[in-house]
């Protein structure tokens, strides 16, 4: 990206409204021009905007290995998301990135490694990115497992995809579960935290952790419980943006600013700062 | 180039119960005023909020009108006897600021007063035109 | 008269304290150089023997304070005490009449405070020390009437505590307590100051004249907020220019109109409910005479509406959410101002 | 070095401005200095400091970023600046000039912030030794020595004369443009003047401040502490102390629509604001407690660590004598540092 636009957006275009659930849509966005606006990892994030509402960062849910587009999954929550959430197809809207460090899928962290993850509602964005990404790579991940859970079935957020793409994979397991009843839904009930728990995974995994605040926390605690350590698990944070280059002041916990350093943690490294997020 | 001639943009908010069936009539009645007052009908002239004022003039206004039900004849029995405080002040502070008065007004007009809103129309934009462009009160990045 | 002193109020506020009857005491805390007074709340005797400070530069207005430390004391009565024990507030002449205000507008529970006035003998500004005395000041003291300083590079000096007055006890309103539950010192008269005389010489200038001056002034805005929150009248919840939606928050002086917008519906605000403590002009880092704005509305609506007094009284009814059916017209205004003139 | 005496000291402004825009501390009317346009007849004024510090020429308050076209479903995004011109901002403090090299490790480090960085490459600043520093000084503390100030040129005034001494290529091509109006001088006054504020330097109330309890590394030490809760209690939440401070970098982008466009403008913004942190999902700093405490912690730990131990604060004293409460650095570097009443 040319240095002196860091701040300056390039327009984006919606081609794809995909509604996943009463509250959440997916965006698939490129270029006037058809293609996709900027190269990125799994795990970074964009910064989104429409002229006169404001600028918002979401994270990049289309894995890079897609060349074609990118993808947004936005839940419907403040003046950004709502604005989006009326957009039709062929709607402009101003895009910049890539933001923030990714996850470790070419570090041997990731490597050679078995891939726990877990996610609650949205929090299977930035998440997706990543499991697509080691899907196309295969063969440098060993078994990949997925823990997903949300209200109710109807808030599963990309149903479609898991249960005719990844659930055919092989070596990938998944493992849905939703908060309360359904007389339609057969699977597992109950929260995600217990379900981990229940599953009893060994810690000869590493274990990518991503939903609300609650859920982090409650997992985290289900996974030390079943013998993880700090540094096998992983999490990304969200904090208040407006520049995205941890120049405006808004994101920082502690010394370590969410845009920049961020928004993938380990948890050792989270351990270490301020309880501030 | 030829000078464009001069029209004042006039904002006028009138409450829907008396002012605003005022113009009607004006209307009705085949009465002219200038197609630059630019109406806002409001519920009362008690629901304008002094940011409202400010903000038509930062948008391009050359005076704001206020009109209302005669007092005592308000549709919600007291508004516009608020309207009437509100406004003396606001427009007293407006000119202690130096901004010209003469660009703000306030008017009582029935709905039978057809002829009268057009004539207090007629007669705010000519004095507003005579004023001259609002300069003390512009946001010079609406005007480009 | 008789000066009030630092020990004395100490000495009461102890009292109160060890007899149970207040939990902390929201007072003037000591500063780095003497003049640099920071309000503070105390919770213990030791607390206020080692940093309670009341002097020339006692000036903030503490009563806004009340409106979120009340609800503070009320969790600390049930937690530790059955007893009520309350918070303990110190008010000059000026707070006490923002101590009504609040209370009229139901801001604060006044069973949760008990209140001291405290004689007050006009504050000092310091900016008007430095004028005359340079910077680096190294100590700063009263002695009689008399302000003694000790200087870096103009050694040490005696000004006259008349001359470095600030502006609002220059113009002191009242020296009278409006409210208080115990009086330490003595009390005084509503003053027939001079107040409005500068805003006066404004309206007497040329629109023009007017502009440039308002121009001059508001164009040093750096809209840090300190006039607002500061201000004991200023207690929305939400103030419109932190709003997102309310389509006015702008968090720079981006241009003129800006400035403008936010100083006129500031003093707008708080129209008819402004005591003129001074509070808004004191804090102003730019020294905007921002008073200059709320005596003209105070001005206004004793000409128009007869004479108000914002805190004189608990529950009396704001001028502009009042009327009557005689009220002077809108467009009238401009004629009385003539009249005057 | 060179020099020019006092009385001739127009002659130098106007041999600047007639190459490029002079900004200069000029007394206002209510006494207080502020930068100013030279033109002629303006003075210079012999104040200590302006109140607002001359960050506003590299980081203004306010600048328009870039306009949007918006037309049906279409955007149009137009780049809105305007070719720079050189300018010269004289007459700035030691402090302020450590200020600048604490906005570029924000600005310029990658990714570089183009217009922060297309300003500083145009102004050319002109620094001045402070002859009288005032109680609220305390510049020491972080290593700053106001008698001898860094910047592209340094100047000293004396009684009569002003010094200059350039340090950078910017600097030496300013005095030649300047070589006309100005004499070689040798260093003897302003080594004289040097060892005179040093003196002076020792006998500041705030001489002793100690800062060797801060630095990076120390944020578990400090974000607990008792303190915080004191020290923020009558803390107001405006914005003054940030608006003053010449290193103070947050900021917001905002968007305005002007009815025909909509421009998308950058400006100050505070962390001492409760909206500041506040997005759709909830507040991570929803006390006056929790805001204050990062004010101050970036300035003395977070900034620190991400910087080789270099502190966010210069000592300028703008927060002592502007805040409303007079609350500020000073106070809560000796009440976390426990050395409140020795």
């Amino acid at each position: 990206m040319n240095k002196t636009e860091t701040l300056i957006p390039k327009v984006g275009v919606i081609t794809d409204v995909r509604i996943d659930t009463a509250d959440i849509k997916t965006f698939r966005v490129v270029t006037p021009d058809g293609k996709k606006a900027f190269d990125h990892m799994p795990g970074q994030c964009a910064m989104l905007s429409i002229p006169g509402v404001g600028e918002a960062m979401f994270s990049i849910t289309s894995s890079p290995t897609n060349t074609e587009y990118m993808e947004f999954s936005i839940k419907k929550c403040g003046c950004v998301t709502e604005w989006l959430h009326q957009a039709e197809v062929g709607q402009q809207i101003t895009i910049r990135g890539p933001y923030g460090n990714a996850f470790p899928v070419e570090s041997t962290e990731f490597r050679g490694k078995k891939l726990l993850f877990i996610a609650g509602g949205i929090g299977i964005a930035p998440l997706r990115s990543v499991i697509n990404y080691c899907r196309h790579y295969r063969d440098n991940y060993k078994s990949i497992n997925l823990v997903y859970g949300s209200r109710s079935m109807d808030d599963l957020v990309n149903y479609d995809e898991i249960l005719n793409e990844w659930t055919k994979d092989k070596e990938m397991y998944i493992y849905l579960t939703v908060d309360k009843e359904d007389p339609d839904w057969v699977k597992h009930v109950g929260f995600v935290p217990n379900y981990v728990k229940e599953l009893k995974y060994t810690p000869d995994r590493v274990a990518i952790v991503c939903g609300p605040p609650i859920m982090i926390k409650y997992t985290v605690a289900a996974l030390k419980e079943l013998g993880f350590k700090d540094k096998q698990i992983y999490t990304t944070m969200e904090l208040r943006m407006k520049c995205g280059v941890g120049k405006c002041g808004r994101c920082n916990i502690g010394s370590k600013y969410v845009c920049k350093d961020g928004p993938v943690f380990r948890y050792d490294e989270l351990g270490e700062l301020p309880d501030e997020y | 180039m030829q000078m464009k001639e001069y029209k004042p943009l006039i904002v006028a908010f009138c409450c829907n119960w008396c002012s605003y069936a005022g113009a009607d009539l004006a209307g009705n009645n085949r009465l002219n005023y200038p197609a630059e007052v630019k109406i806002i009908r409001v519920p009362c002239s008690c629901r304008v909020n002094p940011m409202f004022i400010l903000r038509a003039f930062q948008r391009g206004a050359d005076g704001v009108i206020i009109c209302g039900c005669h007092p005592g004849d308000c549709h919600y029995t007291s508004g516009n006897y608020y309207t009437r405080r509100r406004m003396a002040t606001l427009f007293s502070m407006l000119d202690y600021l130096g901004i010209e008065k003469e660009r703000t007004r306030v008017e009582w007009v029935s709905a039978a007063e057809g002829a009268k809103f057009a004539a207090t129309m007629n007669d705010f934009v000519k004095t507003v035109a005579s004023l001259g462009e609002n300069k003390r009160l512009e946001d010079l990045r609406c005007k480009r | 008269m008789q000066k009030i002193t630092t020990e004395q109020l100490i000495e009461k506020a102890a009292e109160l304290m060890n007899e149970g009857k207040v939990a902390s005491v929201l007072g003037w805390e000591k500063g780095e150089f003497g003049y640099d007074v920071t309000p503070g709340i105390f919770g213990s005797v030791d607390e206020l023997k080692a940093k309670f400070v009341y002097g020339d530069f006692s000036a903030a207005n503490l009563s806004k304070y009340l409106v979120k430390k009340t609800e503070m004391v009320q969790g600390q009565a049930l937690v530790f005490l059955k007893t009520e024990r309350k918070i303990l507030i110190f008010l000059k002449p000026c707070d006490s009449y923002s101590f009504n205000q609040l209370l009229t507008e139901h801001r604060f529970d006044r069973e949760k405070v008990y209140a001291v006035g405290v004689q007050c003998d006009g504050m000092v500004d310091i900016e008007k020390v430095k004028k005359i005395a340079g910077d680096g000041l190294l100590s700063v003291d009263t002695s009689g009437n008399d302000v003694v300083v000790k200087t870096l590079y103009n050694g040490d000096m005696k000004i006259a505590k008349a001359d470095v007055l600030a502006e609002r006890c220059v113009n002191c309103k009242s020296k009278k307590h409006v409210a208080y539950d115990e009086l330490l010192g003595e009390t005084g008269e509503v003053i027939d100051s001079n107040r409005f005389d500068e805003v006066e010489r404004i309206e007497k200038m040329t629109p023009d004249e007017r502009f440039a001056f308002w121009q001059n002034e508001l164009s040093k805005c750096i809209r840090c907020n300190a006039c607002r929150d500061a201000c004991p009248a200023c207690t929305c919840e939400k103030c419109v220019f932190d709003n997102p939606k309310s389509g006015v928050e702008n968090k720079s002086p981006a241009n003129s109109f800006e400035e403008k917008l936010f100083h006129i519906i500031r003093a707008y605000h708080v129209a008819g409910r402004c005591t003129d403590c001074g509070e808004c002009s004191r804090v102003c880092p730019q020294n905007i005479p921002l008073h200059l704005l709320n005596r003209k509305f105070i001005k206004d609506i004793n000409e128009f509406y007869g004479d108000y007094q914002a805190g004189a009284e608990v529950g009396s009814r704001a001028p502009l959410v009042d009327y009557t059916v005689n009220d002077v017209e809108p467009g009238e205004v401009f004629d009385r101002g003539d009249e005057n003139a | 070095m060179r020099k020019i005496a006092l009385e001739n000291i127009d002659m130098l402004f106007s041999a600047i401005s007639d190459k490029m825009s002079l900004f200069l501390p000029v007394d206002q009317n209510d006494g207080k200095a502020a930068y100013t346009k030279w033109e002629e007849g303006k003075k210079w004024s012999c104040a200590l400091n302006t109140v607002k510090s001359p960050k506003d020429f590299f980081f203004p308050q306010t600048e328009d970023m870039m306009e949007f076209k918006v037309d049906g479903k279409n955007i149009e995004v137009i780049d809105t600046r305007k070719a720079s011109e050189d300018f010269v901002v004289f007459g700035v403090r030691a402090c302020d000039v450590r200020a600048f090299d604490i906005l570029d490790r924000v600005f310029l480090t990658d990714p570089c912030d183009s217009y922060y960085a297309t300003k500083r490459e145009h102004g050319i600043i002109v620094s001045l030794a402070c002859t009288r520093p005032s109680e609220t000084c305390f510049c020491t503390a972080f290593g700053i020595d106001p008698s001898n100030p860094k910047a592209d040129v340094s100047a000293w005034k004396t009684e009569k004369e002003l010094y200059m001494q350039s340090n950078t290529e910017k600097g030496e091509k300013l005095l030649k443009v300047l070589a006309d109006v100005t004499d070689e001088a040798d260093e003897e006054k302003v080594n004289e003047q040097k060892e005179q504020i040093s003196s002076i330097m020792k006998r500041l109330p705030l001489a002793g401040l100690d800062t060797s309890e801060f630095g990076g590394g120390k944020t578990d030490e400090f974000f607990h502490s008792p303190a915080w809760d004191e020290l923020s209690e009558t803390c107001l939440g405006c914005g003054t102390c940030t608006f003053v401070c010449p290193t103070c970098q947050c900021y917001d982008i905002k968007d305005f629509n002007t009815g025909k466009g909509i421009i998308r403008y950058r400006c100050w913004d505070s962390c001492m604001y409760s909206e500041f942190t506040r997005m759709a999902h909830g507040n991570n700093r929803n006390s006056q407690k929790e805001r204050f405490r990062q004010r101050f912690m970036h300035k003395l730990v977070y900034y620190p660590e991400n910087n080789e131990g270099i502190f966010g604060c210069v000592g300028c004293g703008r927060c002592l004598s502007r805040c409303p409460i007079s609350m500020n650095i000073v106070k809560v570097m000796k009440a976390l540092g426990g050395k409140e009443n020795e």
